[in-house]
């Protein structure tokens, strides 16, 4: 866990000299990128007591490293190995999820699983901005919030698909979610022939992120290095 | 708000890419970032809907350049200014500052607060709860509204027709949340749509998209016809079907500015 | 193609500025490229269709930061390159080279045409008409069409309610004319929208868009209803109505993309 | 009329050195502004016998010094003047302005007059790019063009006369236009109160172009520099 030390505090000196306009729009300054906008934005919240940097840190932390796909592969491969709880995950899937151990919090609170079936493909998007599922996916990656994705995805999911490299047969439906409110989606994709003797934890690690967002097909043996 | 950031069903932006195992994080100031935007949620600086409005009012090219990271900064700078949080001296100060060498020594560690509990937003009302207008089945259709403030219909679905899949239960409402106007809690809907519905009869016929939409989006279809009894698409649990009465609509802004 | 350029309804741009007096061309290159265009045009070297099909698919971010004539140059650029008029391999050759001081010899002088005839783009048709589907006063509905190619349906009246008031005769169809599909010429009629069919029940009831659509972005509304005959909008001249007879409808491109 | 001289020419070597990407694309080139890919895509295609320097010469001459908004003017003061003239410009414009002396040209060949009254204020957009009538306007001022512009006159048209400095009476029902086909449109403005004893010349002079797209009304006497 990288602890930050003291030298990289950001600084924020207190002497208001001009009431320049925020600078948020100062495109051409030297090294106006976001790294001294957001330094001095840190600095300047800090010493008015608004946050505190600890807090910061660990927020960073959590969603670096302990929150994270692997919460949802967990999940998944619970629901492919125990019918019934794959009937209590569809039924109330934010307690489903806390029944597995993925503590819940931050854009998790009402969440919604969505299975795969030969016959109907789930694929997950939020048009508008990029609302995720964190705590059984983690922070969303680039693409997910990118406009050719968030443009595409509701009116040309199989293109978008082929871009994954995933061909639906024809007779398979899609459905897109588009995640315009405070429902949160996961889905769960199908369990991939020749998994059958895979133990649970075996059965997690081959389920993939993309496979959760519905950009993907969860293979046995995985492919090589995937999303 | 038509903003730049209702892109469904736009075209134009080309293939996506996407980077294979592609870090949580690209550079460190979005740690920090995203750290602080988290912290201010938790702090009720504003909330959820406020700061999706102020990165819908970026300058659309200036959305369009810049990276996700690079709009919570614009969203979180303008909002602590427009809330009187901080001042935009004190911005400028600070970021002249941070070009300089030294600075203020800084305040003493506190007790981080734990991350789960750091930001709860109290979306889902506990207390009172406003009866559902539209059931499981029932056919509607998405309003024709183009409000200039916040709102969370995407222009692609304004109205088209489509079936109630499923009733989650009452939610503060963006549209009035996002500018002071209040909770406004109202059931928010999945609403299924075809795909045919939103983009014209050649498209494939199976395609559906599913919407989650709040009650004031909706009307109910005025074509009277048999309600749909067949499976429903996605979770089979429907919410007990509290008798319809009609709650009084919450006044959505005119399109026509009165400044 | 449901492109940047399709502005109509949005919001975020802001006040309009305009400047009292301004200069036809606000820069010496501005008058080249305009007139390279019209003689481009004059030459058939592609048609206006194919022209603004080209600035659409500019990037987004592109089309909203650059000028007016930067977006003539991206489409010239462009089109000369697609139809194989020039290759990027001269241009990047000409563009070095106008870098350098010296360079070829220009052709000898030939007679100008006159700008009038220079490029006459026989947009109407003289021949065989088709019969129009639709007379004055008939009451429609704009198609819910999302072809991934040109359009000239802008998206806010895609699935809205109008009543025709004008028949301007039969011209060629964009949508195909800019994908060398032909001229499949048909009628284009004047459309009018009540503003709040267009933007929602608390717009202003007066107010009225008027909007000039092909016969292929129309259909008839669904709903038998008394034929409007009140006083149409505009020009009391209405086009002697022929027989309505359903004329082939081209086939527009399909939302799904089959590359 | 401003003819080019030669050394403004600009030049285009044969040398086929590299294939590089088309320049269009490389925003940070040294002085890779339009300037530069304008003169080199003239020399180019002048040196390919597919565009010649006079033409060009003389179709900016026509739109810069011939061709503009006191074409509109002369028709609509016309158009106060002579009812007659006003009936048969209603009934077909096209006809009626080149009977006024308008030469037809391109994006004029279907014009459509739409007519001021106290009930019914019309204005005229191409929300899609730039239509515009100019053999009887010129070439569209920058605004016309603007995002800000074609992206609120159908949905706030009152709003955007506002940025116009006009404020229409509540009772005044507005037309909004959007030229989306082949069909331009002239606003034939009120008659300002006042004028009655100008001659048609003094009252094609008091007609702006503004008044003519329709974000202006006429006044007389008129009001300082306008567009």
């Amino acid at each position: 866990m990288s602890v930050h030390d003291d030298k990289d505090r950001p600084q924020a000196r207190h002497d208001h000299n001009d009431g320049g306009a925020a600078p948020g729009h100062d495109h051409n300054a030297p090294d106006s990128g976001p790294t001294l906008r957001v330094k001095a934005l840190e600095a300047l919240l800090i010493e008015k007591g608004i946050v505190e940097a600890d807090a910061l840190d660990a927020l960073v932390d959590t969603y670096e490293h302990r929150v994270g796909p692997r919460n949802g592969a967990r999940v998944v491969a619970r629901a492919w190995t125990d019918p019934a709880y794959k009937k209590r995950l569809l039924a109330d899937a934010t307690a489903a999820i806390a029944e597995a151990g993925v503590a819940p919090g931050l854009e998790g609170e009402h969440m919604v699983a969505l299975e795969n079936t030969p016959k109907v493909h789930n694929l997950v998007v939020c048009t508008l901005c990029s609302c995720y599922p964190w705590p059984v996916l983690g922070l969303p990656p680039v693409w997910y919030k990118s406009a050719a994705y968030r443009s595409r995805a509701v009116s040309d999911p199989r293109g978008v698909l082929r871009d994954f490299g995933v061909e639906l047969a024809r007779g398979v439906e899609v459905r897109v979610w588009d995640s315009s409110a405070e429902l949160r989606y996961l889905v769960i994709p199908m369990r991939p022939r020749g998994s059958e003797k895979l133990s649970v934890d075996e059965l997690a690690a081959i389920v993939t992120r993309d496979a959760m967002i519905g950009t993907a097909i969860v293979k046995y043996p995985p492919a090589p290095a995937g999303g | 708000m038509n903003g730049i950031h209702d892109l469904g069903g736009m075209d134009g932006f080309g293939a996506v890419i996407h980077e294979a195992g592609e870090p949580v994080f690209h550079a460190p100031w979005e740690r920090r970032m995203f750290a602080m935007t988290i912290a201010l949620f938790g702090r009720r600086a504003f909330n959820v809907d406020e700061f999706r409005h102020a990165i819908e009012r970026m300058p659309a090219a200036d959305y369009l350049r810049t990276t996700y990271y690079e709009h919570w900064l614009h969203g979180c700078e303008r909002l602590l200014i427009e809330k009187g949080v901080v001042t935009a001296g004190e911005l400028s100060a600070a970021y002249a500052a941070n070009g300089g060498p030294d600075g203020m020594a800084l305040p003493a560690r506190a007790t981080p607060p734990s991350p789960a509990t750091a930001a709860r937003r109290p979306r889902a009302a506990q207390d009172k709860k406003p009866r559902a207008r539209f059931r499981v089945g029932d056919r509607i259709v998405a309003r024709i509204l183009n409000p200039p403030g916040h709102t969370r219909l995407p222009r692609y679905a304004r109205g088209r027709r489509g079936v109630v899949r499923r009733d989650h239960g009452v939610f503060v409402f963006p549209d009035t949340s996002a500018h002071g106007g209040g909770a406004n809690r109202q059931h928010c809907y999945t609403v299924e749509f075809a795909g045919r519905e939103l983009w014209g009869r050649d498209y494939p016929a199976g395609e559906r998209v599913m919407i989650d939409l709040w009650e004031d989006y909706l009307e109910a279809e005025k074509v009277p016809s048999r309600r749909i009894t067949m499976q429903p698409a996605g979770n089979p649990r429907t919410v007990a079907k509290p008798a319809r009465i009609a709650t009084a609509k919450a006044k959505t802004g005119s399109r026509m500015r009165t400044r």
